[in-house]
């Protein structure tokens, strides 16, 4: 519309990459938060993009990448936000600016059985723990004085753990009950190190010129989490409640 | 086991038919031709201000020839959008996922392929060219009619190993957004927790796709040398 | 008529050719006599401009073309359209049948008519006996096939001057008759020829002049006759060597 | 910007000395070594039992070049400990990162090489088998003395090529959790959020070692075809 | 002395050699004529062990090998020791230079001291005219030259036979003679020789005895006077034709 008032309130669309849209950047391969069933995308931050979406106005359109593509692609405008279980840090802070936390997400430690040496994260100290490369479980693992062993995924660090290549993992207490949920978790053993270590806020990551959009992206997140429905999301994924 | 290969593979199938196939045939033949006119550029005997041409292909040829492919295709689709050209592209070049994909593939191609292509003009005797002049022919009237014939002969077996190589290549496409075949079998890899039957199933897919390229290679070179059957 | 006036020719510090004045005569059969290395074959690729002299005058009927000044393109096209050259290594196109061999320089260059062309070919290969031989490739023929193919290639783009390098040195002495035969009935039809070749016998035969190259310079330049009966003590013993007088 | 490639440069060329430079230096030599032999039993004549080796080794060419690297990395490194042989290796063969790294990129090369092996000592000619047998050789010694000598310098730039791609495809050694150069860059690229820059870092650094390659090339070209310098 | 009895070689429908038997006695220089495709050169090959026969028995001094019983490995390596082949393409080893291609055999296959047979084969290439060539290089010598260090490095070996198959064929008449010359020298010091070659001058001037062949049979096999001197008609045309009698 030409109206004047409604162009100002609508002002965060002029920052949209795509009219009408909000693109969205996920990795695709990471359940519980965006994943293929059966082909088709879903997860939780899928079903979340999906809403805020709606609650902007805009159709959502997600594109999944690699990591390292998500954050480049984010620098060349090539998506709008990503939500990716990305966690807020000072340093991340430098190049983004971020939306208000979505969840907040407890870290989990995985051993293998039978090695009873590592029960908490300060046990890490000096073993080899496989991560993520640029995941912030890498970061909680090398502040805690573990050796890190670079690994694609969750499934691959279990495999190294399995097969006694790394000694545990630290990692998102929900990608550990997405797993179990299909999969035998036989020799490996669960340790919630959540009162070890605060929960990462994790948030939308913008443009820096974003700011009117991450706005309105904040503005749609309240009205969900008024309106119950992050929560009702929460439970879904993660069989609990974790936006708090 | 069974059920996660019965049910994964029509899906990289449609991945392989959609994306990977499309993407290594166009990428390839657009190789080709940027290859032969590299390579021409390359050959070519003329002087002055052609100098710099020849340069700046020797150039593009070392570039893309000593730089990971992985990096090209992020430099081409995250890279290029900061370049901002004023009157041509004042908001930086911005390509599809697919666009970029094809038009990386395509320079790598071309400027391995076309190292190919100029060994085998190289390689056809000095006696063609002057036999092709001797009737009056142009430069680009022997290239055409007596050379480049006989040229693709030589060339054939290397352009096919590019191109076998180009379409496991293309599974990197991934890193810029394109969801091809390898792509698909992480990201099934990633609902059923069992990377290593994906990893195998994609590479049976591959070894299929490459196998059939190397009986096709096989045909196109009994086809183009039915002239030397004969010759010892 | 085909003229050279102070021709010169080096590749680097060495001269190939010094000096070279001469002329072709029309209808007549030119043959070059003279030692490995003595710029015979240079002097005839020169005549067909894939050796570019650095200097000397080059008369082709009432054209005059100076090589200080550079040949243009256009020129270049024209004199090779009216020069054919038969090469030792025969140099058939492998990828064309052989009948696609002496259609491809009527057809593509001279742009005539594919049809008269072919019916043309065909007369050809059955003047220099091969008139079975039109499909086949030129990798099944043998080698005195092959040159056999190569003559009639050049014939067929109907050029003032035919120039022959050696057609026969890569031949064995029973396939070398076979091309040197041709070679002598086209002689006697008193088409332009330029022939360089060491079979004595064959250019005592042909040759109606005769030239003797050394080190780049012209030892002898006149009739047949004169040739072999010349008490130049270096000729003499070239034409003893030649033909194995004394092994 | 210039901040970040300042402080990272150091790091990936440390990298680059600790993990790149002696995997694919290591895994050249041994695939080499590999190529030459296999190259050499698919060349043979030998009859009877020898064909089911002769099958051995074509099927082991084909495997290796018609599937992805990656593929191949991830199954030696994380598939071979499922694998378990009584008597010889009862929990499975588990091997280093750094071993399953430097045996599958040999694997890999030694079947690319052996085609450019068994090409070059095909493209000898049979006079200089036949001068050789005359004389009385023995097939192995008309081979090492008379044949793989002329061999080395067709091959050379083909084989050189094969380096300069296999110390690209080192990369690929991260995803067996080895953290070499272009690993090294995307933890760098994880920290900063600058993954463009850290590409072109890295590429650069990838450039320099390949346009060194190439150099080592040309030296070697010449040294080893100091007999044809006078050839047409 | 070198000995065939009924040799038979086809390949595969086609029968080069049919029932050959024939001696090349020692100290002699045998010459082998005949057209081309005859199965002169599968003959010579033959004795070499470069082709195996089918049937037929090779007689080398005291010691008897029948072809069709196949010949161990052992053997075929004592007789190559024995009988050198030089080949119309010379088949220099162009990654060595000339004296280590003269050395070569001696030192890696006869096991001799370096030394010695460095000397020797300076000697060797005095003798064909080169011994300023030792240290190039195959590519930098003309043809005849890589033809005579050819020579030079069959001689090295010390062989009983020596095979020449159209050692000249693929030179100018002028390099051909330098290589004939010497030729000429080695069949005067009673060296056991066989030649295939197509210069008639050259096979009449050298031969002790000579075998005609065609079509893989024996049309004449005696001595050289005899058969310059025939009243075979076949024989008789193939001279004249070899000679350019009458082109
Ligand atoms: N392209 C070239 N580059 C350098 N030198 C050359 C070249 N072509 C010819 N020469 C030299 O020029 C001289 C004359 O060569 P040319 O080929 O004309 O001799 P020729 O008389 O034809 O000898 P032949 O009988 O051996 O064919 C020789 O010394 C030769 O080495
Ligand atoms: N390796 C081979 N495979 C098939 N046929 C062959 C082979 N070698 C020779 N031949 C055939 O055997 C016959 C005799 O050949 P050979 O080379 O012995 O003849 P030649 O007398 O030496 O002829 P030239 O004078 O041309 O050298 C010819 O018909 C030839 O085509
Ligand atoms: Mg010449
Ligand atoms: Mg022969």
């Amino acid at each position: 519309s030409s109206n004047s008032k409604s162009s100002s309130k609508d002002s965060y669309k002029s920052e949209l990459n795509q009219k009408g849209t909000l693109t969205i950047g996920l990795e695709g391969t990471y359940s519980p938060y965006s994943y293929r069933k059966d082909g088709k995308l879903t997860g939780f931050e899928v079903e979340l993009g999906n809403k805020l979406a709606r609650e902007m106005g805009l159709k959502a359109k997600f594109v999944p990448t690699k990591w390292d593509g998500l954050v480049a692609g984010l620098g060349s405008n090539k998506y709008d936000v990503v939500l990716n279980n990305i966690t807020a840090t000072p340093a991340r802070a430098k190049s983004y600016i971020f939306s208000k936390p979505y969840i907040y997400s407890r870290y989990a430690l995985i051993t293998r059985q039978g090695d009873d040496s590592i029960k908490t994260l300060k046990d890490v100290k000096g073993k080899k723990l496989a991560e993520g490369t640029g995941t912030n479980n890498e970061l909680v693992a090398k502040q805690n004085g573990a050796t890190i062993v670079p690994s694609g995924d969750f499934v691959t660090s279990l495999s190294l753990i399995r097969q006694k290549r790394v000694d545990a993992t630290v990692n998102a207490r929900e990608a550990w009950y997405s797993y179990k949920k299909t999969n035998s978790t036989e020799g490996l053993v669960y340790h919630d190190v959540s009162s070890e270590k605060e929960p990462a806020k994790i948030v939308g990551l913008f443009n820096k010129k974003s700011t009117k959009l991450r706005s309105e992206t904040n503005k749609a997140l309240k009205t969900l989490r008024a309106d119950g429905t992050l929560k009702k999301l929460s439970q879904k994924y993660f069989g609990a409640d974790i936006t708090e | 086991m069974w059920d996660i290969i019965v049910n994964a593979t029509p899906q990289l199938v449609v991945a392989g038919l959609k994306y990977t196939i499309p993407i290594s045939i166009v990428s390839f033949l657009l190789g080709l031709i940027l290859a032969l006119i590299t390579a021409l550029v390359r050959l070519s005997t003329k002087k002055g201000p052609f100098r710099i041409l020849k340069a700046i292909f020797r150039f593009y040829v070392w570039l893309f020839r000593s730089t990971p492919l992985l990096v090209q295709l992020f430099i081409v689709y995250f890279g290029l959008p900061y370049l901002k050209i004023a009157g041509i592209a004042p908001d930086g070049i911005k390509l599809t996922p697919l666009v970029a994909g094809i038009i990386t593939f395509s320079l790598n191609t071309g400027a391995y392929c076309s190292e190919t292509i100029r060994a085998s003009i190289l390689s056809i005797p000095k006696g063609q060219w002057e036999a092709a002049y001797s009737m009056g022919m142009t430069r680009s009237k022997a290239l055409s009619r007596i050379i480049l014939p006989q040229a693709v002969r030589v060339s054939l077996p290397p352009l096919a190993n590019s191109f076998i190589g180009l379409v496991k290549d293309t599974s990197l496409a991934a890193s810029i957004t394109i969801v091809e075949m390898f792509e698909v079998s992480q990201q099934i890899a990633a609902e059923n927790y069992q990377p290593l039957i994906m990893y195998c199933l994609v590479a049976a897919l591959y070894a299929v796709a490459c196998s059939l390229l190397s009986w096709l290679q096989g045909y196109l070179e009994k086809v183009t040398s039915r002239y030397v059957t004969n010759a010892d | 008529m085909l003229k050279l006036e102070k021709l010169n020719k080096s590749f680097g510090e060495h001269r190939a050719l010094v000096d070279i004045t001469t002329t072709f005569p029309e209808h007549q059969t030119t043959v070059i006599l003279g030692p490995s290395g003595s710029g015979k074959s240079t002097l005839l690729r020169s005549l067909n401009l894939l050796e570019r002299p650095e200097s000397g005058k080059y008369f082709f009927d009432d054209d005059v073309f100076d090589f200080a000044e550079g040949i243009s393109v256009k020129d270049t096209l024209n004199i090779r359209k009216q020069t054919e050259m038969v090469f030792q290594g025969y140099n058939l196109f492998p990828h064309l049948t052989v009948l696609k061999n002496i259609m491809e320089g009527p057809v593509q260059v001279l742009h005539r008519p594919k049809a008269d062309v072919e019916k043309e070919a065909h007369a050809l290969l059955a003047k220099v006996g091969l008139a079975d031989k039109a499909d086949v490739y030129p990798n099944q023929l043998s080698g005195g096939q092959a040159q056999r193919v190569a003559i009639a290639r050049s014939l067929a783009m109907q050029p003032k001057y035919i120039l022959l390098d050696e057609p026969t040195s890569a031949l064995d002495p029973e396939l070398e008759l076979e091309v040197l035969k041709v070679l002598k009935q086209i002689s006697t039809e008193k088409r332009s020829m330029i022939i360089v070749t060491h079979n004595m016998a064959f250019a005592r035969e042909v040759a109606d002049k005769i030239i003797f190259v050394e080190d780049g310079h012209i030892l002898f330049d006149g009739p047949n006759e004169r040739f072999f009966k010349t008490d130049n003590k270096r000729i003499a013993d070239f034409i003893s060597a030649m033909t194995f007088a004394n092994i």
